[in-house]
């Protein structure tokens, strides 16, 4: 491709997203954790995952299953053992660290289970704390963390810090945060575990208004209603990953913590 | 100052060795991304190097200046540099360009960083090695020089100048014994300074303007030419304000010294000038060296912003100790 | 541009939120610089005091030379200088070392004896007027009578009026009080004892010799030449010693003062030992906490150098801070409290209190040189803990 | 904190501004009053001549020590280390008139 003039901002010329490409795509993405006396942990297994754009996809699976691990991979925060991870068509293995935390802070929102906030800083700040190192101006970035408590329904909230809020006003602060600069992609680890219902219900409606715009969102969690709103259901079991629809008995299951079999299959 | 940069010189070669070899050796992208941050830390002592550089150039004549009266018959540092010439000059010359050559690595692996691809070759890392040894041995060579000053001689008077800030002037007895003997070659030296400064300036100021790309050949004879008239534009106008300006500025009729026009105040905004002229020279040299990096598809777009942010700072910077140096001799002739 | 700009605001706001790490690495900062601001002002101070000196002092001082040291001069040659027509006057002086002691009633307690540096003039050239205005009768110094230092005055509590006395060798002499010299005069007044030449010449036991004559010259190009010459003339083989205002004078003066030896040399071997490693512990404060919150930065989006930009703006904004606070503490110190257990490293002889206003000028350039030293010691204290804060793994720092 | 460290540089400056002015501290008339009455006595940074008179005044005293230091170059005497001004008084000159002229001076 010739080398075409300065782009307007500093940055790298990246291919905008279009219909055909995916925009996730792992292959045979493997990331084990070294152990002191026994094998390494297989965090994350030979995950095969494709999700084009305007999709919204749910995984399940008990504690420690590799959920976490996975959404980090997908999203650059770590770097798989073996195997490649595609994001809107651009490989990540190819990418340095300084242009996966570009491609993060321009296409990609995340959303953390226990929130994440920055103590010290209030409300709109953290929301705002994608935005400080674009270059946009206070002011823009006010209005802009304003714009996004205030249609998540916590305007009031914007001036206090994360410690004198509920768990739910909270969780909406992340969400503000997550979805502050428009992002292509969300992922959301565990949103609705320590909210209550009706802020569940507020995060699973912003999920769905997302995936009507052509977002794609990619959602971990326990909670029934959010894997009953969803028509692609994963269910994560030691590292591996399965596509699997499910029936409400199946559900219930998933919920205990069941004996490490060491083997893959699960029969539900 | 000289002991801590040559600490952290060998802190900088240490890490950047350290650098190159978690690169070669890196296979997969963990380990990738493990030597990614092993040159963040290298980056990280080299921008600490280039301070420490930078708050240790004044400093440098500081020093110089305070060895004065321990040189019997130097009345200036033209005195002092006259005593251990070789490692004086040696010592002198070591700051700016170590100054230059670690600002130009600086650049570019920042131009690396903003093209989005992993590091995958050494040889960035082998060179900030390479440079960390220069750094070791330029400051070795002032620690040198700083403690073998103290077996002096005697040196004679250099030039009829003021003794540190009392310009208290003797009539002329000695003219600087590198004083260019005619008149032809100090007009020669006044056509490549007016001349050469603002027609360097204007270069900068049309390749700020460039938008499209051109030949590979054509931008690398472009570094070179830019490289060339950088570094003789920054030697024609030493020797300008040595030989010609000098005395103008300072209004001492033979009294070609730089050291006493930088310090002893008679020209206050003599400092800012030949700041202006060293900002301006190695502007120039650093956008020269991105020409390379503009037909680079990956790194294109970040080397066009930092050339043309360069060309800017180097013309405003060489037109502004022109306007400087225009105004002294307007109102001197006035 | 606006990029920095944001960071900078960050890095301001971060020093809020981690007020212990920021009030730690300050302190340290200000511990060090303190008395490099201190030292340098009070040296600017006494090389102002010594400039007047070298102005208000003699153009030529005539010494003999014994043995490669000055020695004293015959007061019988001073006609013959007085002859010359190139000078303008031509002053005999005496300046010696004697101990210093009062005759103690029986119950009060006694101070032990001082060394004073003693100054012999001509009795009419010390008059006393600008130092004892109480003094009803004539300016000029009696016989048996000495204007002495505050600080001897204070050691002694002494008043104009009482006795003080003084030894050399063993020759004891009475003198009584006429006037205290100012305190902030200079600090060579301070501990100093003036008498009369003769009286001075038979302490010292050397009657109709000065120490050194002050030739002061007549104005003009060539004088000082002609005063050369006149002195080889009168004094002829006999070896002699003569020292110009502009010349050998000017020059101790420069090369007393250029800070490059004595407490500087040690301070900055201090400041890079101890310094240096202190602020590499002092940056590490709060640093788990603090790592963690980079993780989250770094997850939403901020690049390895956008924290390192930021923790370097933190720095160069705890180095204003310290190197403010260091002038602003010296002042007070200095100023306000004259210099008290600090002054004494700087200026010799002086005591942990100084009995007379410690000479001080605190001009721009400390002010800059402590930023200057404090930025270096920052980036250097600080750049491990930068690295481990910014090179740390995203999914690491949210775990 | 950014105006924290504002307000410390202006009021430093103010305060370093206004001592330059006001010479706070110090009485350069009575300085030179004295300096005239004694003809100039007084250089370096000490208070008395507790070992020999270099670093009180140059002029009054040469001191050998400066010179012929103990081998190694270090000088016991305390009046050449610690304060901040150490003066080196110069070798005495014994240059003669004629002397003078071949020299130019």
């Amino acid at each position: 491709m010739a080398a075409r003039g300065p782009t307007a901002g500093r940055g790298h010329p990246l291919r905008t997203p279009n219909d055909m490409t995916p925009a996730v795509r792992t292959h045979q993405v493997t990331r084990y954790y070294p152990a002191a006396r026994s094998d390494p942990v297989k965090a994350v297994d030979c995950v095969d995952l494709e999700l084009a754009l305007g999709e919204m996809a749910v995984v399940c699976g008990p504690s420690a299953s590799g959920k976490t691990t996975l959404l980090s991979l997908i999203a650059g925060l770590d770097r798989p053992g073996s195997g490649r991870v595609e994001l809107f068509g651009r490989p990540l293995a190819e990418m340095s660290d300084a242009a996966l935390t570009l491609l993060r802070r321009t296409h990609v929102g995340l959303l953390f289970r226990d929130f994440k906030l920055l103590p010290g800083l209030s409300a709109w700040e953290n929301v705002a704390l994608p935005l400080v190192p674009m270059g946009t101006p206070l002011r823009q970035r006010k209005r802009a963390a304003a714009g996004w408590l205030d249609r998540l329904g916590v305007a009031e909230v914007a001036d206090r810090p994360p410690e004198q809020l509920s768990g739910g006003q909270q969780q909406h602060v992340a969400l503000a945060r997550a979805l502050v600069n428009d992002p292509q992609l969300v992922l959301a680890d565990e949103p609705t575990s320590q909210v209550d219902a009706a802020s569940a219900e507020t995060i699973l409606a912003t999920f769905e208004a997302m995936v009507a715009h052509g977002k794609t969102v990619i959602i971990t969690t326990h909670d029934p209603t959010l894997v009953r709103s969803c028509p692609r259901r994963y269910h994560m079991i030691a590292g591996r990953l399965e596509h699997r629809p499910w029936s409400s008995t199946s559900i219930v299951f998933s919920r205990c913590s069941w004996p490490r079999w060491g083997s893959p299959w699960q029969v539900y | 100052m000289a002991s801590l940069g040559l600490a952290l010189a060998g802190v900088l070669a240490t890490t950047a060795s350290w650098a190159a070899w978690g690169i070669h050796r890196g296979r997969g992208e963990l380990d990738v991304s493990r030597a990614e941050r092993s040159i963040h830390l290298a980056t990280l002592v080299a921008v600490v190097c280039l301070a420490i550089l930078l708050i240790g150039w004044p400093l440098l004549y500081a020093m110089l200046d305070s060895f004065v009266p321990e040189i019997p018959g130097a009345m200036c540092i033209y005195g002092v540099t006259k005593v251990m010439p070789v490692m004086n000059a040696v010592v002198q010359a070591a700051k700016p360009a170590l100054i230059f050559v670690l600002g130009a690595w600086l650049l570019l692996e920042s131009l690396r960083r903003q093209s989005g691809l992993p590091a995958r070759r050494a040889r960035g890392m082998l060179a900030l090695a390479l440079v960390a040894g220069l750094l070791a041995l330029a400051h070795g060579a002032e620690l040198y020089y700083v403690f073998s000053m103290d077996s002096l001689q005697e040196v004679s008077c250099c030039c009829c100048c003021g003794a540190g800030g009392n310009a208290n002037v003797q009539p002329a007895a000695f003219y600087l014994p590198w004083v260019l003997p005619s008149s032809a070659c100090q007009a020669v030296l006044n056509t490549l300074f007016f001349g050469g400064v603002p027609l360097l300036a204007v270069w900068l100021l049309v390749r700020s303007r460039w938008r499209t790309p051109r030949s590979k050949g054509f931008a690398r004879a472009q570094c070179v030419l830019l490289l060339v008239a950088a570094a003789g534009v920054a030697t024609a106008a030493l020797l300008e304000f040595s030989q010609v300006l000098a005395p103008l500025l300072m209004r001492l009729p033979f009294h070609h010294c730089l050291y006493c026009l930088l310090l002893n105040g008679r020209a206050a905004d003599a400092a800012l000038i030949v700041g202006n002229l060293a900002v301006g020279s190695f502007a120039a040299g650093w956008a020269a060296l991105l020409c390379p990096a503009l037909q680079t598809t990956s790194s294109a777009p970040a080397a066009w912003h930092w050339h043309r942010r360069l060309c800017l700072l180097g013309a405003t910077t060489l037109l502004a100790s022109l306007l400087m140096v225009a105004i002294h001799l307007a109102v001197h002739r006035g | 541009m606006n990029v920095y700009l944001n960071l900078f605001f960050a890095a301001a706001a971060n020093l809020a939120r981690y007020r212990l790490r920021s009030i730690v690495v300050v302190v340290c900062l200000v511990a060090i610089c303190g008395p490099f601001v201190t030292g340098i002002a009070i040296s600017e101070g006494v090389r102002a005091d010594a400039a007047i000196s070298v102005q208000e002092g003699a153009d030529l001082y005539l010494t003999l030379d014994h043995f490669g040291r000055n020695g004293p001069v015959p007061l019988r040659y001073l006609r013959d200088f007085r002859s010359s027509p190139h000078i303008t006057a031509v002053v005999p002086r005496i300046v010696g070392r004697a101990i210093a002691s009062v005759v103690w009633p029986a119950n009060e307690q006694r101070m032990d004896p001082e060394l004073v540096v003693i100054l012999g003039l001509e009795s009419g050239r010390m008059d006393l007027a600008p130092w004892a205005p109480q003094r009803a009768s004539a300016g000029t110094l009696r016989s048996g009578e000495v204007v002495i230092g505050s600080a001897l005055a204070a050691h002694f509590g002494l008043q104009p009026g009482q006795e003080l006395r003084l030894r050399v060798a063993d020759v004891t002499m009475p003198f009584r009080v006429a006037a205290i010299f100012p305190g902030h005069a200079t600090i060579w007044s301070a501990q100093l004892v003036s008498m009369n030449l003769d009286e001075a010449g038979k302490l010292f036991e050397l009657p109709g010799y000065a120490s050194d004559f002050l030739i002061y010259c007549r104005l003009g190009p060539g004088n000082i030449q002609a005063v050369r010459k006149d002195t080889l003339s009168i004094l002829g083989d006999i070896p002699y010693r003569l020292q110009t205002k502009t010349g050998e004078v000017a020059s101790y003066v420069d090369k007393g003062f250029r800070d490059q030896q004595g407490v500087f040399t040690v301070f900055f071997l201090v400041a890079f030992a101890v310094g240096i490693p202190a602020l590499l512990i002092a940056s590490g404060l709060g640093l788990s906490e603090r790592r963690r919150e980079i993780g989250i930065c770094k997850a939403v989006g901020w690049q390895t150098t956008d924290v390192m930009v930021m923790v370097m703006f933190e720095q160069v904004l705890l180095s204003l801070i310290a190197a403010c606070l260091a002038t602003l503490a010296s002042y007070v110190w200095v100023r306000i409290f004259n210099g008290v257990l600090v002054a004494q490293f700087f200026i010799s002889e002086l005591g942990s209190i100084a009995a007379f206003p410690v000479p001080a000028r605190f001009g721009f350039a400390p002010l800059a040189l402590a930023g200057l030293l404090c930025l270096t010691i920052t980036l250097s204290g600080g750049l491990y803990t930068t690295w481990r804060l910014a090179a740390r793994p995203p999914a690491e720092g949210i775990r | 904190m950014l105006a924290l460290a504002l307000g410390l540089l202006l009021a430093t400056l103010t305060v370093l501004g206004l001592d330059c002015v006001c010479r706070f501290g110090s009485d350069p008339e009575a300085a030179r009053q004295f300096q005239r009455v004694a003809g100039g006595l007084g250089l370096g940074a000490t208070v008395r001549p507790r070992w020999c008179f270099v670093n009180f005044d140059p002029r009054i005293e040469y001191c050998t020590c400066a010179e012929q230091p103990v081998p190694g170059g270090y000088c016991y005497c305390p009046e050449h280390t610690g304060t901040v001004s150490y003066f080196v008084a110069p070798p005495p000159d014994m240059a003669r008139p004629n002397e003078l002229e071949s020299s130019g001076q």
